[in-house]
């Protein structure tokens, strides 16, 4: 039997040990007329090898194409030893570390991301990560709201990821919260500073502030932080880590700098697989560490006073606090955040700086070499990192099913979302991509668009 | 000794950064970082030494017996992560277009149908990312569900007193009240407080079945009938659907909603804390509120249902399509196990806790529901022992760590006191149940020879007991360089 | 600099504490004469994310054949446990365990080795591995010799594999030993037993006994063994370590069994890896221990009386025993002991029996399939295992480009060795190949033909 | 505890085994087998739980520092690894066709041309499967020529007494007598005594540079002329390349025939004892002995040489072409360093050691050559203790472990009496090298404190000291069940 150890023997041996005559009468306090009848839509076991073979042939059929589509995920080069370590099994199929004394390779690790992440972000706290992006971002939401108890609207730029938005939405409605559109500007991609302004003394509990926003605009983070704070509302910084080692992080933002910082953690060496899993983190000021969801893990002492880790302040989680607790949440993404421990370990400052440098010059060049065609135009004229916004001379949708029929992945349709913006499309070219594969894309869409 | 204590300003690895220098003169300075962040600069080998040796200090299924009650603890197997890890599926962007996803959305569409088999549900999401939001997704659809009728007055959730801290934190979450219904001596829900309780605030109860206290609840029909008659719907949570795969439906025990663990259920790896992934699985009545996005498929070609396609969908809970590596890794599960396995899975979870139980009670040990069958855990109360000796559950948990077992679910639930939630899982051997209970009987006969030393265990892993109360007390909870 | 963790002020304390300048200086007791200019042929480094994208390309430059070669390498399902759990780094980057109290792991798991090949031998000893097959067969030759002093002659069997006769005869023939060679028969492919009566008493020094032999057919090793032992020579085996879960084993052969067995150990769990690393393996009658060459572990006492392991039996090695050792051999094959020992312990018996038994299957059914051609015929009319010989009416090369034109490796052209047997061809199907892939072989064969 | 004494009869594995029935009816019952072998029968967490634990009981690089003199024991990049095993690579027949392999040549045909560059040799053959295979190839090459020469006189192989074991193993294993030439008091080879050794019998000499001292052979254009001159030929041992690699090449320094260690100097990882790979270079008079196959370019295409092209080769040595696996790992190794970074290798192994030695030798450790400068290695000896304290070499590295590091190869070479050969290598930061000193300082002060607990050390290992004298007289070589 796959995976069950039992013999024949055995099995005798441990039914007259608990004293029935089969497995059957294990289940006899299960209401007679629910017992089910064989399973019909699940197939029959297969053998590994079976099963490898079918696995093989389902991820070749899915192709292997050069990706120029960022949107918030992003290939990065993931050094080989991440996920040989990662996969480890001492990490990969232990639970969460509630027995301190039996999982301080966990813990300690965790308190290493924790402090890794505040550093990067320039803030006090980080909690152990959050499912990914954009439910931190809906997490962080409620932790401002019930900071400031009573205020129900937060003010949500349109340079928001829309999914993100979206994603939000759907989670804080549930709690009537209000989620107000900042409008940006069709010029230059930035989110309207001024708009702040017109919500007045302690009726927002937070503004939350991308850094670069979904078009890949740098946005006047210094302001915006400014003038949310002069409201009265907390500034939650929703930024791309590896953009953080070049970039003033959310800690530093204007005079007193953001007071929660989240965002998806799938740059930092988690592969791109159709979209999970990934990792949300969160960090936060050292005065909302109560208010913040997730695990955290602290440095103690033994019995002995030697140095030991274990999860601390876990009267804010669900376990203990039920229905008072910040969150729901209880398995968060464990195994992603040994795998970001170790590409920022092997990384390290400088080098992360490089990737970063690196996707913005690819960017840059991607977009220089796509404008070169007649009718391409660069959308904004702000200063960007990492991504960037292409207007062509018609539907995007149409010109990306040709560049993908070249084996190009071209980037993103942002006219449903934007339809302001036109046929607008969002591009991107991380560390991953050499020149070559830029001029290709560039001379497809060159040859498409002369069509 | 921590990875920045190895660190040393200027070391780099070359081989893991771009070679080429950049220009990134366009970017004003007041935007720019001024300080460099204190991130390791350490070796590879430095790191790849440190990380290793950090995990040996780890208890993991791959290196210790982890009858962890409630979590399932079971072999993963090593083929999952192989073939979850092809190129082919690692390389695929969320955001590229469905045609060059057919094999990857095969896969998921196929996993969508087994999981409605094995639930006896009408519709499935395979969105959510863990088990608690698997929770929100499903209450979050009773209350659109209600709301879309009109029915705004129901603004009470019930859950049992034993319920899964997740449960109660998921009510709140979503805007409802939580009403807590308490449990029998038996270890069933209280039905005569349950028929007071329901009215027209009841939006819905949420039930554990096989319930947290390790046994079946037997008044499932009964209950089903109290709350839907209130109006209210009833919600599943698959966290233990271990001990009754392929052998009873929760459809078909009357639940609108369901949400699965596959990590627990399906064996995807905890990973330390995760990822997970919690489907959730509807019948008719709630099907147009299911989040998205789900896989349809129309004439052999896979799609993602999205916003057009469900209008009255409760939304999207992430930026992507769920924790799709997990899903992979679960499918591949299914596909090795097959119709026999699943059941399979469920009757010898069932045998070993069933078996350990008996045996732990031939050795002295109290039982929480000494009249029950086991599901596929069981909960032992050493209150005697408290009691008697002062040594407390806690204390003998930390002795089996010395034991080499990592101990199972110490206080929970809350109400029986001093209780071991204990789950053996399907695929330990009976060699290595009669290990722990072998230890656990010496573990008491120290209580008697030696207290201290259970008392002040462990005393063999990395570090000796944690200091808690310290470690919430004086948060320290990031290292900073005092030498700057 | 790659993997050289110096910083530029370290580098400097370190020369000052060393005393010199610099780093040139630690090399001023090379003639300067000798001190040699740049590399020209060595091309600038690359990074890991350059080296990914090179390699991924040559990889898949090699396309993806199906498999119908054997010839003494076989395509076997590896479960994937074997490799995950072997490249783990404390069995990856440990070395050979001489200090045995740090090398327990290894020590341990190669007894455990020992132990199951002996068993599935029949064998009193096995060593801790040689380095393949071919040159283990080297080693019991020059093992048998050492026995029989003084008698430099060896009967080789035509139907041990050729390249294992060629790479024998390259490594022995320096010690002056004569390999001399037994015909089979055209009719069966079996070893002609009568011819080892031509030498009587005390002139060989060992017979060669190959099960199954190169062409897939089973000798009568009963006969053969008893034949040779009466000479006064002593017999060793070549095996396939599969085919052992199913035929007779080495230690059965005869009235006494054979004296030393030896084989390839790349069926058990290694990749086919264009040709290495394998693993040659060599069990023996416990009288000859002393005799072979190789690392061999041992179970002991530590100082508490605990069970332990070490290497034992240093004395017939290269480090102690210098220019008297049994053999020059240091580094062996060990990891490869490791994927062996995990594989035979997820196969376990029934397993390997089931693995062994469907090889067979398969390559009758290949057999039968394509011999349903016209002009396609099995050349021998004996039992065989696992491969099987096949007539054609045309050179073999040709048709097998023609195959491999289709995605087909379909198998190893013997007419170069064996021309006496005319266009013939070995080909195999394992475990691993499909009636489908069986059947595609069969109708693009016909095809081919019938052109 | 042994994975047999996990095992029970009639447990299965049944995903790893094909599940269809076979027919096997055809094969006669004489040859089958009939009893059942012993293997294991373990279910797949029971395997898996097994090896993992037991792997943590290892020292490993990756693990520990390893200053393993003359093993070159530096960091693995685990990039090697990983591309390595692209499928690619993995499921190649090796007798598939050369135009089925271009990709795998292509790499095999650069690597050779790698190492005839950092070899100064002429020509080079992958096929030697570790070094001491390499050796045993130089060696029948030298046969061979000689020979072919008709100079059958010639059966004297010359090695220095320090010479490392495989040296006169592999002379013997050729047919050869051995003739040791020992060492003068500053660790060069006696060169009076060699000219005196040297003569009509002389084959050729084997010589490592920089030798199992730890030291640059000073007098090597000396020794060079002295065996040329007398008609035999220069064998170079490669097995301390990491030490000069990109500063001298051994064809300059006038040798004949060399072999590499790639899982030394090119960093493919020793496995715990194997696999390694030995290629061989030659100068132009050896060419036509070169074994085969090797890969030569045509137009752009690759293929191997074999016997037709080659009718002089001293032959095949193996029935394939090489440790593949490993010369792929040892490939990358070659192009993630690139010309700078093999120089590199050889600058950095050789201040660390030198480094160490000073910082030894502050601390009052004696060194067997003190006037010489260390190469990538170098020697200690503890005589001094032994005959004062008691304590041997061994009982040092033992304790050693105890403070977690892999001890230095003890006892090696011979003639240096109480002797640690240490060799740090490039990638061990000078942490790592400060904590081993202090370690051995620790242990210098315990011997005069407290002997006894270095004399019975290690004390924390998996195992205490072990019994090698009963290991040896009281053979336990196999596990067999009693209970049978
Ligand atoms: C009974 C029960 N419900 C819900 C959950 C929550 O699931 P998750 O941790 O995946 O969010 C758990 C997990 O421990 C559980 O045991
Ligand atoms: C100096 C020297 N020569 C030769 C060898 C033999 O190499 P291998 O172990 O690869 O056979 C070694 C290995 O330890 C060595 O150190």
């Amino acid at each position: 039997m796959p995976f069950i150890p039992h013999t024949k023997q055995e099995i005798e041996e441990m039914l007259a040990v608990v004293g029935v005559a089969s497995i059957d009468e294990l289940f006899s306090e299960i209401p007679a007329e629910l017992v089910s009848e064989q399973l019909t839509h699940v197939p029959a076991g297969m053998t590994e090898m079976e099963v490898a073979r079918l696995m093989t042939a389902r991820s070749q059929q899915d192709g292997n194409y050069i990706n120029f589509i960022g949107g918030g995920v992003y290939e990065h080069h993931i050094p080989a030893a991440v996920w040989e370590l990662t996969t480890r099994g001492e990490f990969y199929t232990a639970y969460t570390p509630y027995q301190a004394e039996a999982s301080q390779g966990t813990l300690q690790l965790v308190y290493e991301f924790q402090s890794m992440m505040t550093s990067l972000m320039t803030m006090d706290v980080s909690n152990a990560s959050l499912y990914e992006g954009a439910s931190a971002l809906a997490e962080a939401v409620l932790a401002a709201v019930r900071v400031k108890k009573g205020i129900n609207t937060v003010l949500m730029p349109r340079t928001v990821n829309p999914v993100y938005r979206k994603a939000v939405n759907s989670i804080v409605k549930n709690q009537n919260i209000e989620l107000i559109e900042i409008p940006f500007s069709i010029e230059n991609g930035a989110t309207d500073a001024a708009a702040i302004q017109n919500y007045s003394d302690r009726q927002v509990a937070a503004v939350v502030v991308p850094q670069p926003n979904y078009f890949g605009v740098l946005e006047d983070v210094d302001t915006l932080t400014d003038q949310a704070h002069e409201i009265g509302a907390l500034v939650i910084g929703v930024v791309n880590p590896t953009a953080m080692a070049l970039l003033k992080p959310p800690g530093q933002w204007g005079k007193e700098g953001a007071d929660i910082a989240v965002g998806e953690g799938q740059p930092l060496g988690i592969p791109l697989s159709s979209g999970g899993p990934y990792m949300g983190f969160m960090c936060c000021k050292q005065k909302y560490v109560r208010q913040i969801p997730g695990r955290i893990v602290g440095r103690t002492r033994d019995e002995q006073g030697d140095t030991g880790f274990t999860l601390t302040l876990q009267a804010r989680e669900q376990h203990i606090r039920r229905s008072k607790a910040t969150s729901n949440i209880c398995t968060n993404q464990g195994l992603m955040v040994v795998a970001a421990t170790l590409y920022l370990a092997l990384l390290g400052p400088q080098g992360l700086r490089r990737v970063a440098e690196r996707c913005h010059h690819n960017t840059n060049t991607l977009a220089q070499k796509l404008c070169a065609t007649e009718g391409v135009h660069r959308c904004f004229n702000q200063p960007f990192f990492h991504e960037a916004v292409i207007r062509l001379d018609r539907p995007v949708a149409d010109v990306l099913s040709a560049i993908e029929a070249q084996g190009i992945n071209g980037g993103i349709d942002l006219s449903p979302d934007y339809p302001e913006l036109g046929n607008a499309l969002l591009t991107c070219a991380t560390e991953t991509r050499t020149i070559d594969e830029i001029e290709s894309y560039a001379t497809h869409l060159e040859r498409i668009l002369s069509r | 000794m921590l990875i920045f204590e190895k660190s040393l300003n200027g070391r780099t690895n070359p081989s893991q950064a771009p070679s080429e220098d950049s220009v990134i003169d366009d970017i004003p300075q007041h935007l720019l970082r001024a300080d460099e962040p204190q991130l390791p600069s350490v070796s590879e080998l430095q790191a790849v030494r440190h990380y290793t040796r950090l995990s040996q200090k780890n208890f993991s299924i791959d290196t210790n017996f982890y009858p962890l009650g409630s979590c399932t603890m079971k072999y993963n197997p090593r083929a999952c992560n192989k073939y979850a890890m092809l190129p082919g599926f690692l390389n695929r962007h969320p955001y590229s277009s469905e045609r060059t996803g057919q094999g990857f959305l095969a896969c998921m569409y196929e996993l969508q149908q087994m999981l409605l088999d094995i639930t006896g549900m009408r519709a499935v999401s395979l969105c959510p990312l863990a088990g608690a939001q698997g929770e929100f997704t499903g209450v979050a659809m009773i209350k659109a569900y209600h709301q879309s009728r009109g029915d705004a007055e129901r603004s009470e959730i019930l859950v049992p007193d034993a319920a899964h801290g997740t449960n109660p934190a998921t009510a709140t979450m979503c805007g409802f009240k939580v009403k807590e219904i308490p449990t029998d001596e038996n270890g069933d829900v209280d039905v005569g407080i349950l028929r007071q309780v329901v009215g027209p605030n009841t939006a819905g109860l949420m039930l554990t079945n096989p319930s947290t206290l390790g046994v079946f609840e037997r008044h499932i029909l009964e209950v089903e009938e109290i709350v839907h008659t209130a109006g209210g719907l009833l919600y599943y949570d698959g966290a233990n659907l271990n001990a009754i795969m392929g052998k009873v439906k929760p459809g078909d025990m009357g639940f609108d909603v369901i949400h699965m663990n596959l990590h627990k259920t399906f064996s995807t790896p905890h990973g330390g804390g995760g990822p997970g992934a919690g489907p959730v699985g509807v019948n008719e009545r709630l099907r147009p509120f299911l989040p998205i996005p789900y896989v349809i498929e129309t004439s052999g070609e896979y799609r993602w249902a999205k916003e057009d396609d469900c209008p009255r969908s409760i939304g999207r809970l992430s930026a992507n399509m769920g924790n799709a590596g997990v899903l992979i890794r679960a499918y591949i599960y299914a596909r090795l196990l097959g119709r026999e396995g699943m059941r399979r899975v469920a009757e010898f979870a069932t045998l070993n806790a069933n078996y350990m139980m008996r045996k732990l009670q031939e050795r002295g040990v109290d039982m929480a529901f000494p009249g029950r069958r086991a599901t596929h855990e069981f909960i032992v109360t050493l209150k005697k022992l408290k009691d008697k000796q002062g040594v407390s559950a806690m204390d003998v948990a930390k002795r089996l760590l010395d034991k080499g077992h990592h101990a199972p679910t110490v206080y929970f639930p809350l109400l029986v006191p001093e209780c071991f939630l204990i789950e053996p899982t399907e695929t330990e051997s009976r060699q290595e149940l009669d290990s722990f209970i072998s230890a656990f009987a010496e573990i008491l006969q120290e209580t008697e020879t030696d207290p201290d030393l259970v008392r002040h265990a462990p005393h063999s892993t990395p570090v000796r007991r944690l200091d808690e109360v310290r470690a919430a007390r004086e948060l320290d909870l990031a290292w900073r360089d005092e030498s700057n």
